[in-house]
């Protein structure tokens, strides 16, 4: 009991640590990606490759002045943002990173916690998600951040449809609604992951799960609550500093559940794509090592003077890193983390690529698309594979 | 791990259904009166969830997944009457709106 | 520990439900029967009711709560007036509404002694899998009529809130 | 055996026709409606000629009704009996179907005629093959709904639909003997099936059979148009002539006969009911024949001709020979029916003419009616030898078997008989034409069906020797042949041809100052008697007349209309007192619906559900 209470504390302390990192350095591999793009090198300035951008915006966001505008309803506005930030957290608590470990002779999952029912948690909470940016627009009195809020509330409301429905087709596949359970019925290599296997591949659910995703992020192309050229900056418009800064996480915590949902649902969760006995767990250390050996050649011949030093220094790291995969012991673990951090981070880069690809959508546009098209697709695919799955048993 | 006396769960319900009595009986507001019937409904579906605990059977379950279907429907089709009314009235309070009996 | 927790929720839920009843403002107490609902999840799933928790959060408080927040901004409904003209009742209201819940509160007494209580765990029925297969099953006709519901209340929805087209 | 099909078929025929014939050409509604009557009787001839029918054959098909104790199967039974009817209805009925292609082919509603047979038909078998009373009774009820149907079917006619509902209401009070019996008998016998009735009955006692037998014949006499309940039949005639011989000649007026005969069982130990029938039998045939001697519409002598033949059949199964009655139903349906035909092709010729003082010397115009029908009136005349002389023959024997005062009132009414057909004949075919119209003969899709039928009425006789085959069925009754008696009946029929060739043809001022000379007597009998004016002043007018003043003014306007204004004013009132509590109030109703609950929850907690 004690011991229960003791693994799971630590968990959460290292769960949530990892994730709020990830968090603030997702914000700089967007920035960078984006930057790239565009042919442009985005973050540089503070520390290597601006890598210590991150922290440096936490500083600027915590010391700047909180800002609370006399005509908000005062309560409300200021539980918005609580709410967003706690919403987008709470999702990860089910979410699996990998299977069962030993650590110093304690069993346990990598994972907050499971239940019979993970799928629709996730589902729920991701459902009460749109109170935090219907409140917080409402709550400004403010019609820029009104109509952002009220533009979010019926996108969230209308791509909710489509997500469930496409979330529903690897249910049947898998036949549970335990996150682990699921992962477990993928097992075995790529062509038993949901996307991919008979009778028929949920190819098409997982493009509907990711474009309604998109929406459900208020991603591009999808961003109509905030945007910018119509409506200021949409719902948070009167939020500023920290409570801003919410929303911003927030948002990024979403990205990053919806990433590990479709990774789960879809794409296998931590399995490797094909088994270890056709060397799949040297997948890491190659590309590892890949990388290192190329930081070496580049700090062999450097552009700039201080190369000469620094890119060594990261080949080593990278070749250490590449050993350590290499490592039974730490095997059993870190692989199962590292394709699903390799999943999750493609979509992730799907994300960002999307973002900087894409233009806005029009509003109408917008809310036609998903009941015109998305709906009936979602709703289609989802009779389809019932039917098949029915007509196999 | 003491466990709760089933009879608590049916006072919280009747206490639930009470207040959206009341809610009904004082509120003036359209949406919150509707919102009071949602506040008993949910009442109605504690205490469905508490005798299939007790009966040890799934029905009531099933009868208060019922009840949020039709809740369902019941607030699609209200929302859009009281969008209607607010249309041609221009007024949400409830007592404004008795053109039954005139 | 479970009744620290049914407690806790309990009074969660009466206080936010309290809120619903006396807040003037309409979203207040639609963010409080919001959480009416999550405490009364809580509950359910105190009581075994795994599925219904979900569908609780998921329908009541992730659609049409959110509904009612999505009008009542649509409406910018501000507070509602203090003064009403429904004498009846103000006058039979209070008493009869202590009448109820005192006869209620008897009769749950009566016909529920302390001896029938609630623990985490005592039913384990309530699966998606349990339900599911009552729902498709035995309940199978009700479902449909109540799928048909469904798709009258979303025409009758259409139907009552499109814009006059003349 | 499928003996569904028989009358399955007609069925189809009227569904299709009656559907869709208004869209039909007349060729498809004859192919239907014909097609299907053949067919019928295509299988009737087979399952009678490919059945052992010396015993019963029953199909069973579903229970139709179950209700505690009364188990109502729906069964078709077959015995020679059955057969001998199947034989003539689907027969006699396939001719008339042929017939009225050329009778009806100038009339409007054609489909609906058609329709209308074959429903007839349809009815008419389910009431011959019925192997239970009710079923029996449903073919019962959907002939007189034909009936109905068929004599309004000029319903623009006043005169033809008031027909059709005196046909109707009078064919109601024999039902209403007949529903009683069917009572009676599950009263007694526990079933109405026709072999659980008739094996128990001889273990009944008297009085009841006697009691069920009376009622049985009241429900006889309406069908079958016996005294009293005759004049409807006279009436029926407003339909058209082919509905006058297929139903209110050749075979639905001869449902009763066939129910009594069918019942034999219970009537061959109740004599009393037999005696009744015989008595009214010979009534019905003296009285009917002596209103036929003064007729002038051809259609009503032969329709008081068909009353007074039914009164003959009466008397046969009266007198406990039932073979002698279904013997005489099979040959009347011949030779009436080849009557009501002939006339009607008369009345063609003439483009609707039906009396008789408009016509005359048309033996040379249409020869060929004029010669079929001269075999259907010496068969009616009953002399040999024509079909009617050996059905007639065996029925007045049997009667004199009975009691000699039967017999020799039969003979008289035999004269009679004789002397108004061919009256009729003569007043139409001989002497000089006396009308306008230029005659012209028929078509010869309506002489072919004449031709069979005259065929049939002189040689039915012979061809079908009824009694004989219908000995397994009946309890054999001795009877020994008697020349004499045979001799005189005979005679009687020519002394009746005679006279009637006498005062229509050999000296035509004969007829009329011989009914000056009786002319109280000629004006009570060219007035049948006053009867239906006896029944509007005894019957009618009370019922009329009290209904209006008591029914109408009284009960109706009083009591009924009172009732309902007070339960409206007082309804009105307190709804006034109510209204006050409809405050338009949302709110309030909530309160009161809560003050409701309250009510409610403390009632049901005080009443025991809470201790």
């Amino acid at each position: 009991m004690d011991s229960f209470i003791v693994i799971s504390v630590v968990k959460a302390v290292v769960v949530f640590g990892a994730l709020l990192t990830a968090l603030a350095y997702l914000q700089w591999v967007e920035r960078k990606v984006i930057a790239h793009i565009q042919v442009r090198p985005g973050p540089y300035r503070v520390g290597p490759h601006g890598l210590l951008q991150p922290v440096a915006d936490i500083v600027k966001l915590i010391t700047k002045e909180d800002l609370s505008p006399p005509f908000v309803n005062k309560t409300l506005y200021l539980a918005a943002p609580f709410l967003a930030m706690t919403l987008a957290l709470m999702s990860i608590c089910v979410i699996p990173f990998g299977p069962a470990i030993r650590v110093g002779g304690v069993q346990t999952w990598m994972q907050l916690t499971d239940l019979n029912i993970g799928v629709l948690f996730v589902l729920a909470v991701s459902s009460i998600g749109v109170y935090g940016i219907a409140l917080a627009g409402w709550s400004s009195n403010n019609k820029y951040a009104l109509l952002g809020s009220l533009r979010s509330s019926a996108q969230m409301i209308s791509y909710e449809l489509p997500l469930s429905l496409a979330i529903a087709s690897p249910l049947l596949l898998s036949n549970t609604l335990s996150l682990r359970l699921l992962v477990d019925s993928q097992a075995g290599g790529a062509w038993r992951w949901n996307a991919l296997r008979g009778p028929f591949p949920q190819i098409f659910a997982f493009v509907i799960f990711l474009i309604a995703a998109f929406a459900e992020c208020n991603r591009v192309p999808f961003d109509l609550p905030e945007a910018e050229n119509e409506l200021v900056a949409g719902f948070h418009t009167e939020y500023s500093s920290m409570k801003f800064a919410s929303f911003f996480m927030s948002e990024y915590a979403n990205m990053i559940t919806v990433s590990c949902m479709a990774t789960l649902l879809f794409l296998g969760g931590w399995d490797a794509p094909w088994p270890a006995r056709y060397g799949s767990s040297l997948v890491p250390t190659v590309l590892l090592a890949g990388a290192g050996l190329m930081a070496l050649y580049h700090g062999i011949h450097p552009w700039r003077r201080r190369d000469r030093y620094s890119l060594p220094a990261a080949g080593a790291v990278f070749l250490l890193a590449a050993a350590v995969f290499l490592l039974p012991a730490v095997q059993s673990w870190l692989m199962p983390l590292f394709w699903f951090g390799a999943k999750v981070g493609s979509i992730l880069f799907a994300f960002m690529w999307v973002r900087g690809t894409l233009p806005r959508l029009r509003y109408d546009q917008l809310m036609g698309f998903a009941w015109k098209y998305l709906f009936p697709a979602a709703m289609l695919n989802l009779l389809l594979t019932g039917f098949l799955v029915a007509w196999g048993s | 791990m003491g466990s709760v006396p089933i009879s608590w769960f049916l006072t919280l319900s009747a206490v639930l259904f009470a207040l959206g009595v009341a809610g009904f009986l004082f509120r003036r507001s359209i949406i919150t009166v509707f919102m009071s019937i949602e506040l008993m409904l949910n009442a109605v579906n504690l205490s469905f969830v508490t005798f299939s605990y007790q009966l040890k059977k799934v029905d009531g379950h099933l009868f208060s997944f019922f009840v949020m279907v039709v809740a369902a429907a019941e607030a699609a089709v209200g929302l859009a009457i009281i969008l209607t009314v607010f249309r041609n009235r221009k007024t949400l309070n409830i007592d404004d709106v008795s053109s039954m009996k005139d | 520990m479970d009744v620290v927790i049914f407690l806790i929720f309990a009074i969660i839920a009466v206080a936010c439900a309290i809120n619903v009843v006396v807040q003037t403002h309409p979203i207040s107490s639609a963010i409080s029967l919001v959480g009416v609902m999550g405490s009364l999840a809580v509950i359910y799933l105190l009581l075994g009711a795994e599925f219904i928790a979900a569908a609780q959060v998921i329908v009541y408080a992730g659609a049409i709560m959110v509904l009612f927040v999505f009008v009542i901004m649509l409406l910018n409904a501000g507070a509602e007036a203090t003064k009403g003209r429904a004498p009846m009742a103000h006058l039979l209201g209070p008493p009869l509404l202590a009448a109820f819940l005192g006869i209620l509160a008897f009769v749950v007494r009566r016909l529920f002694p302390r001896e029938y209580t609630a623990h985490f765990g005592g039913f384990t029925h309530g699966t998606a899998k349990d339900v599911g297969r009552a729902l498709f099953t035995t309940y199978l006709l009700p479902f449909e009529a109540a799928s048909v519901l469904i798709l009258i209340a979303i025409i009758g929805a259409v139907v009552l809130a499109r814009k006059e087209m003349d | 055996m499928q003996l569904w099909l028989i009358p399955a078929l007609p069925l189809v025929g009227f569904l299709v026709n009656g559907l869709f014939g208004r869209r039909f050409s007349k060729s498809l509604i004859n192919a239907i409606a014909i097609g299907s009557v053949a067919l019928s009787f295509a299988w009737a001839l087979r399952a009678v000629l490919g059945l052992d029918l010396t015993h019963p054959y029953t199909e069973r098909y579903f229970t139709w009704i179950q209700s505690g104790a009364l188990t109502i199967n729906c069964d078709f039974t077959v015995d020679r009996l059955t057969a001998v009817m199947l034989m003539v209805v689907t027969g006699i009925g396939a001719l008339i179907h042929i017939y009225s292609i050329g009778y009806m082919a100038h009339e409007g509603g054609y489909y609906r005629f058609f329709a209308f047979l074959n429903l007839f038909m349809f009815f008419m078998l389910t009431l011959v093959l019925a192997a239970n009373f009710l079923v029996l009774f449903v073919g019962w009820e959907g002939v007189g709904l034909c009936s109905y149907l068929l004599i309004g079917f000029y319903f623009d006619k006043k005169f033809a639909t008031n027909a059709g509902n005196k046909a109707f209401i009078v064919n109601r009070i024999g039902d209403f003997g007949f529903s009683l019996a069917m009572f009676y008998i599950f009263k007694n016998f526990g079933s109405l099936d026709f072999g659980a009735v008739f094996g128990q009955a001889a273990g009944k006692p008297e009085s009841m059979l006697t009691v069920i037998g009376l009622l049985l014949m009241l429900g006889a006499c309406g069908k079958s148009a016996q005294l009293p309940l005759y004049v409807w039949l006279p009436d029926a005639m407003a339909g058209p002539t082919p509905v006058s011989a297929l139903i209110h000649a050749a075979t639905m007026v001869t449902a009763g006969v066939y129910m009594t005969a069918r019942s034999w069982s219970i009537y061959i130990h109740a004599p009393a009911a037999m005696d009744a029938i015989a008595i009214i039998g010979i009534a019905t045939a003296f009285f009917a024949a002596t209103i036929g001697l003064a007729q002038n519409d051809i259609k009503k002598v032969f329709a008081y001709s068909t009353v007074s033949q039914l009164g003959y059949m009466f008397v046969g199964v009266g007198c406990g020979a039932f073979s002698a009655g279904i013997y005489h139903l099979m040959t009347h349906a011949f030779f009436k029916a080849l009557l009501f035909l002939g006339s009607g092709s008369v009345i063609h010729a003439l483009s609707g003419e039906q009396d008789l003082r408009n016509m005359g010397g048309l033996r040379k115009k249409i020869r060929w009616t004029f010669l079929t029908m001269m075999c259907a009136a010496i068969a009616i005349a009953g002399i040999p030898p024509f079909a009617g002389f050996f059905s007639k023959d065996a029925i007045l024997l049997a009667a004199h078997h009975r009691a000699p005062w039967l017999y020799w009132v039969g003979t008289i009414t035999a004269g009679m008989t004789a002397f108004y057909v061919f009256r009729a004949i003569f007043l139409a075919f001989f002497g000089e034409y006396r009308g306008h119209e230029h005659p012209h003969e028929s078509p010869r899709v309506m002489l072919v069906p004449l031709a069979i039928l005259a065929v049939l009425s002189a040689g039915g006789g012979y061809l079908f020797k009824v009694p004989e085959y219908l000995g397994a069925v009946f309890p054999r009754m001795e009877i020994p042949e008697d020349p004499a008696l045979m001799t005189i009946s005979t005679l009687a029929g020519l002394a009746g041809i005679f006279l009637a060739w006498l005062m229509y043809v050999a000296r035509p001022g004969m007829a009329d100052s011989l009914a000056g000379a009786v002319n109280g007597l000629y004006t009570l009998v060219y007035n049948k008697y006053f009867v239906d004016e006896i029944y509007g002043a005894a019957v009618v007018d009370p019922v009329v007349n009290g209904s209006r003043a008591v029914l109408w003014q009284r009960v109706d306007a009083g009591i009924i209309d009172g009732a309902a204004n007070g339960v409206g004013d007082r309804a009105q009132e307190i709804g006034g007192a109510l209204r006050l509590l409809q405050s338009g109030n949302i709110r309030s109703y909530a309160a009161w619906v809560l003050f409701g609950s309250v009510v409610v929850i403390v009632a049901m907690a005080v009443a025991g559900g809470v201790r």
